[in-house]
């Protein structure tokens, strides 16, 4: 532990290399591509136009669990119009292995099964057809001419049951891996993980009470408000180019050239604006099957979905049975706290639930722990991941059942939290040593904060607190940046700007040269552009693109400290920069002003261009959030409103306040939606009764008041500036928080989401002696 | 010695050990000595020349990116962890 | 979406033409809220849709004390809420017009729509009903007149043949000391679907204590609207007061026939139809005796501002 | 069988053949290449596609472009005059009120036609009006804001 310490010291001063008083850093600039997007000229995927363009549709099954027998395109082939028709057999023969994509590997057999279904459909809304035809209408009336003769098979919809033996199982060939070894039979659970640290047994024992509690939560969608959309061109010399609107180019380059078994040279992906992704647009769908259909009609072919096609087809996140178990003394402390989690995978092996594992009691110091989770399938859509995938659904139980020990400890929930509070050093269930965090500065914060002290007026009105970790990642950056003759930089990313990063990344740039914002032009360029780059996920692009930007950043400023040198005849060991001003170490009258220099490059050698790619996965900085919420509950309808709202997050460093703040009330405004009203609503058939806008439920303006915003700066050691990711953390606390919020006005404990007024009211008709009759 | 913490799923090699201390000074080294030790493990941890797909190693809770050829000190922790990033 | 025509008339004459031409093949379409979508999902399949908003007869909106309201079929829900005597003589309406949709669907949707398209959970219909609006309705062989409570048969059924057009309503002018008011069960705070709604209607005597006549009519709890006869029969030469109308919310909940379904379970439904009645009674009673407060803000105080519609109605959702 | 539509948008004098079956929506986005008002959810629920049709907000996914004939329609493209952004347009980047960006075209028309009649609204006006609008980035906090901003923006060039 010790070790670990010293090391990050070192690391921090060599942060502080890099002055702390900022002349960009913390300013708040009119992003970049603003007037693009309030004006309507930003293109989006769906925009994309080309000469000879078709347009794509995909059939897709009615049954939620069924056996294709055989699949009949010819009337639809016939249609005038109809350029071209495919089933999965167009894809050709696949042997199967496990593909790495960078961030997580999957079977390849999988990932093609889930682009076009061979042999079955897993859920309703499993792709098994497409088309192309010359408008979108005719590409319509088309799929209805696709007989599809179908064995409709028993659907498995319910977590619990599909682990049982003898369900339905999706995939015959599917054995669990458990604890590393391999069951005998067949089974619905993929895998059975572990994280385990102390002795649980010895924990308990110490326990002055133990609380044990079961939790479940529903299936729930990211909600970005675009339709995925995949426009692709297979040219004639075997190139293939795709406009989509993803979180990643490479990603999709990488997928679609192991669908399709192509090099990824060959293929050449432009990531479009993209209309929200919060890690649903990292899976492809549409993007191989759109260049099926291009190769084999000769044309340009865009697929769009529907909205019922993005909830019934796209990846939503998993919905869980958590069951937890925490000892406590009565003064509050924990002394042992076991979980088990079993979250659904949907069609295909691979939920997040190790992430939930690891989130679940990661915001505390806790000596005797036990983590199980369980990846189980059932015939949903397959997962992906959302926002600090699978850390809002365990800590809807960990900070629910927490809340419950303060109550019964008579001790204020922000108190509890911070007596077991985690911090630098403190060693999480999975192992790993914390480097200096800032929760417990989040816990002061909110303690301080008038929301924390101000009196509730009414009746039926309550406040709760929770808090929520998101370990942030680093993973993999490229960045290249252009001097220009007027002094401002060309920036090339290669990481999709989804709320603002081209801005803050081309802020950090412009800190370390002394630049204004405006000055740097930040652009998201293709695949073929730019170095290699992971997606725009786990909260890494102003953390990870941030970083290759300082570096390349850096780079500019020495060859410019070289030109400087060259103009002056001196060697450039006698040029310092700083603050976009070269001097000469001693001879005071030899300064240039970046600007200046940039107008000589000319004269002094050509060009100048600095370039860094980074894996920058060593040093992301973990963020824990805690935030309070007050609720009214109509007690004669169940129906919760938010009243006032208050995030408090530790984010490193703040590079763009305001977007920054606009990722904290974004994820709270996602977490109020998934605690309260949204959900899949499946019918025992598995059909999938709720897939618009209009009943899924998502918090309009009138949901949501203003939301209070903290921003705490705990700078992460790992990063120049002290940035930490944010984005991810502020959607791990609200169901909680809601929960317990919900708690103390109305006197029922929910622990099931989505919290919506009929499950509010049945827990205050029952905890009235009046349960409701369902007959 | 390095200290190796063994994930759940492989302490079935290590007769339910959750800490071993093996020798080496990289990582490659250091799983050389564990599959030594506890044959097979090698194959659960390394596939070719490269950490299996979804497979990260954290070496005092740093996540490594130098692959096998990362450095390890004496008294450092090796924990192998899913390789996730988030939405 | 599969191939259609479109047709625009420009008067009824014509209109009745296309329908008595065409039809089951002909769709009526003015707001188009519901039938663009029902034809898009595959649900309708017209070939051709008979767009009625030129038609004068259909966008009528206008109140004479003798002849009371009409309301065009055709005219969109925002032209109800800000027309300005409406607001004050049928709040019970505006209550429901101002809150279909969000401004966007207002601006479009239309009451002949909401009540041809016969949803169970249409928020326009129950109003309409406890304010004893008729419909004229005009086909080939010539005009009738359909109380609204007769009109709808069953979830997208209705007792109009299909070559005939849903005029307009007539509603009659309200006496004095009366009062309605229709609340709606949703669980956001606007754009969703009715899980329960109920309006209600009251009449009071001269003491302002004795309820003349009761009307009750409830949403999204039955196959079609319904209109509780009993309750609001209940209520007749009673003093108003709490345990009377619990009476009345008692029996709609008797009569309430609700599903379970993604919007809501039976029981819930039940439930909310007891307390909507109650709400909406007290409500009604309010306006009848001359105050036009609303018994029930929306939580979160988000009413409690300067009026939210340019017509300068308050609506709120319970 | 094509339909000759004339009408206006944002003050120009246009006309195009379309099906009966194409929506306004589509019809700006695919036949004008005015790709500014987007397709969220194509059934009237998120408010992205919404133009303004002879002074009222509508969701042009949920008006065929045959209704267009003869009428005045206002698109995102159509907000900024001759003489730069609309307040609207310059409050949302100000406060940051918008992220992706995908539902700001609707929020701003639709802003655009709530200030139009009322220029003064409340914080639970602008709320209650743009409900029909979905965002799933910013929580419509900073947009709420923005509005409001604007409208007060807007307030002191009248005065003047």
């Amino acid at each position: 532990m010790a070790t670990v310490k010293t090391k990050k010291t070192t690391k921090s001063k060599k942060a502080s290399q890099i002055p702390v008083r900022y002349r960009v850093i913390g300013t708040r600039p009119i992003r970049h591509d603003g007037v693009d997007k309030v004006t309507g000229r930003a293109q989006y995927g769906a925009d994309v136009q080309l000469a000879g363009l078709l347009h794509g549709g995909i059939l897709r099954s009615p049954h939620a669990h069924a056996r294709i027998r055989s699949i009949d395109t010819g009337k639809a082939a016939a249609l005038p119009g109809v350029k071209a028709v495919i089933t999965s057999a167009d894809i050709g023969p696949v042997t199967d292995r496990v593909v790495d994509l960078g961030e997580g590997a999957t079977r390849l057999q999988h990932l093609r099964d889930n682009i076009l279904a061979s042999g079955k459909a897993l859920y309703q809304g499993h792709a098994v057809a497409a088309v192309a035809a010359t408008s979108p209408h005719i590409a319509q009336e088309a799929l209805r001419l696709i007989e599809v003769d179908y064995e409709v098979l028993p659907p498995v919809l319910d977590l619990r049951e599909a682990m049982e033996a003898g369900a339905p199982l999706l995939h015959e060939d599917l054995h669990t891996d458990d604890l590393g070894t391999k069951s005998m039979q067949p089974s619905n659970i993929a895998k059975h993980l572990r994280f385990e640290k102390g002795d649980l047994e010895k924990g308990f024992k110490k326990a002055d009470q133990i609380f044990e509690r079961e939790f479940l939560t529903s299936m729930v969608h990211q909600g970005y408000i675009e339709p995925h959309n995949a426009t692709a061109f297979w040219n004639a010399d075997g190139r293939l180019a795709i406009w989509c609107s993803t979180q990643g180019g490479f990603t999709v380059r990488q997928q679609a050239a192991a669908i399709l078994d192509l090099p990824v040279s060959s293929i050449k992906v432009i990531p479009m604006e993209i209309g929200g992704g919060f890690g649903g647009k990292i899976h492809v769908y549409l993007e191989p099957v759109a260049a099926l259909l291009s190769k084999k009609s000769g044309k340009p072919v865009k697929l769009v979905m529907d909205r019922a096609e993005v909830f019934e087809a796209t990846g939503p996140t998993s919905g869980s049975h958590i069951q937890v178990k925490i000892g406590a003394r009565k003064d509050g402390r924990i002394v042992a706290a076991q979980a088990q989690l079993a979250y659904e995978a949907g069609a295909f092996p691979g939920s997040l639930v190790v992430c939930g594992m690891m989130c679940i009691f990661a915001p505390y110091d806790l000596e005797h722990q036990r983590i199980d989770g369980y990846d189980v399938l059932v015939t949903k859509p397959k997962t992906a991941p959302y926002r600090a995938p699978g850390a809002t659904n365990a800590a809807f139980a960990s900070e629910t059942v927490l809340d419950e020990i303060a109550e019964w400890a008579g001790i204020d929930p922000l108190e509890i939290r911070r007596l077991n509070g985690a911090k630098e050093g403190t060693r999480r269930a999975d192992g790993l040593v914390y480097p200096r965090i800032g929760f417990l500065e989040t816990l002061g914060a909110a303690r301080k904060h008038p929301h924390a002290s101000a009196p509730l007026e009414g009746p039926n009105r309550g406040r709760g607190v929770a808090s929520g970790f998101w370990f942030n990642v680093g993973l993999k950056s490229s960045v290249t940046a252009a001097v220009n003759s007027d002094g401002t930089v060309s920036l090339t990313e290669g990481t999709p700007d989804i709320g603002g990063t081209r801005t803050s990344v081309a802020m950090q740039l412009a800190e370390v040269l002394g630049l204004a914002a405006a000055d740097v032009k930040p652009q998201v360029v293709d695949t073929d552009s730019v170095g290699y780059n992971d997606v725009t996920g786990g909260s890494r692009v102003t953390f990870a693109t941030g970083l290759a930007a300082i570096e390349a950043a850096r780079d500019i400023e020495r060859q410019m400290a070289e030109r400087a040198a060259r103009l002056w005849g001196v060697p450039a060991s006698k040029v310092k920069a700083a603050g976009g001003v070269y001097r000469h170490a001693t001879d005071s009258k030899k300064k240039i002003t970046f600007k200046e220099l940039a107008a000589r490059l000319d004269e002094t050698g050509g060009p100048v261009v600095g370039k860094a790619s980074l894996d920058t996965s060593a040093s992301a900085g973990g963020g824990f959030g805690t935030h309070i919420v007050d609720v009214e509950v109509d007690p004669e309808t169940g129906k919760v409103q938010i009243l006032r709202y208050t995030a408090v997050q530790d984010v490193g460093k703040a590079i763009h306040p305001s977007y920054v703040e606009g990722q904290l009330q974004g994820g709270v405004a996602q977490g109020a939606g998934w605690a309260l009203n949204e959900e899949y609503f499946y019918d025992d058939q598995g059909r999938l009764a709720n897939a618009s806008f209009l009943d899924y439920r998502m918090p309009t303006a009138l949901d949501l008041p203003m939301i209070d915003t903290v921003l705490v700066e705990v700078p992460n050691p790992g990063h120049p500036f002290g940035v930490r990711g944010v984005g991810e953390v502020p959607i791990v606390p609200p169901p909680a928080a809601l929960a317990n919020a919900i708690y103390r006005a109305a006197g029922v404990r929910l622990r099931q989401l989505p919290m919506n007024p009929g499950r509010v009211l049945e827990a205050i008709l029952t905890r009235d002696g009046k349960p409701p009759s369902k007959a | 010695m390095p200290t190796v913490f063994i994930p759940a799923q492989l302490q079935s090699f290590t007769g339910g050990a959750r800490k071993v201390e093996v020798k080496g000074k990289t990582l490659r080294e250091v799983i050389e000595a564990l599959d030594a030790a506890f044959p097979g493990l090698r194959d659960r941890l390394v596939e070719g020349d490269r950490l299996r797909p979804g497979l990260a190693v954290a070496i005092d809770s740093v996540i490594c990116s130098a692959g096998l050829r990362q450095a390890v000190r004496k008294d450092s922790e090796v924990h192998f962890i899913p390789a996730i990033s988030g939405g | 979406m599969k191939a259609v025509m479109y047709a625009c008339p420009q008067s009824l004459d014509e209109a009745v033409g296309l329908f008595a031409q065409r039809g089951p093949r002909a769709r009526p379409f003015a707001g188009g809220t519901d039938l663009i979508v029902q034809i898009r999902e595959g649900k309708k399949e017209p070939d051709l849709v008979v767009d009625l908003k030129r038609i004068p007869e259909l966008n009528e909106l206008s109140f004479q004390p003798q002849r009371g309201l009409v309301i065009g079929a055709a005219v969109p829900c925002s032209q109800i809420y800000e027309h300005g005597k409406i607001a004050g003589l049928y709040p019970g309406l505006i209550d429901a017009v101002s809150l279909i949709g969000g401004i966007q669907i207002q601006n479009r949707a239309t009451l002949g729509g909401n009540l041809c398209n016969a949803s169970p959970a249409a928020d326009g219909v129950p109003p309409l009903i406890v304010h004893r609006a008729a419909c004229r309705i005009r086909g080939p062989r010539g005009e009738r007149t359909l109380p609204v409570e007769k009109v709808c048969a069953g979830p997208g059924q209705t007792a109009l043949e299909d070559d005939e057009i849903l005029v307009s309503f007539h509603l009659p002018a309200p006496p004095e000391r009366s009062g309605a008011r229709y609340l709606r069960f949703i669980p956001r705070n606007e754009m969703d679907i009715a899980v329960a709604g109920a309006a209600s209607y009251l009449e009071l005597e001269k003491d302002r204590q004795t309820i003349r006549g009761a009307r009750i009519a409830l949403a999204a709890v039955a196959p079609t609207p319904l209109l509780v006869e009993e309750a609001g029969g209940c209520l007749a030469g009673e003093r108003a007061g709490e345990e009377l109308f619990a009476r009345a919310a008692a029996i709609c909940r008797e009569a309430a026939r609700p599903i379970s379904d993604m919007r809501g379970a039976a029981w819930q439904r039940r439930h909310l139809v007891e307390v909507l009645v109650k709400r909406t009674l007290q409500g009604a009673l309010q306006r009848a005796r001359g105050g036009g407060a609303s018994p029930q803000g929306r939580p979160g105080g988000v009413n409690d501002g300067p009026q939210g519609r340019p017509g300068g109605v308050k609506e709120q959702d319970s | 069988m094509k339909l000759h539509v004339k009408t206006t948008i944002n003050g120009e004098e246009f006309e195009f053949l379309c099906e009966p079956r194409e929506s306004l929506l589509e019809v700006l986005r695919d036949r004008l290449g005015l790709t500014g008002s987007k397709e969220g959810c194509n059934n009237g629920n998120c408010g992205a596609c919404n133009v303004i049709l002879d002074g009222r907000l509508v969701n042009s996914c949920l008006v065929f472009a045959a209704e267009a004939a003869g009428r005045a329609i206002t698109t995102i493209e159509g907000i900024q005059g001759p003489e730069g952004l609309h307040p609207l347009q310059e409050k949302f980047l100000e406060h940051a009120a918008l992220q992706c960006g995908i539902c700001t075209p609707g929020f701003i028309v639709a802003a655009k036609a709530l200030l139009d009649r009322n220029p003064d609204p409340s914080e639970a006006e602008v709320r209650l009006w743009l409900a029909g609008n979905l965002c799933r980035c910013t929580g419509y906090d900073k947009i709420v804001r923005a509005v409001l901003e604007a409208a007060k923006s807007t307030a002191v060039v009248m005065e003047k």
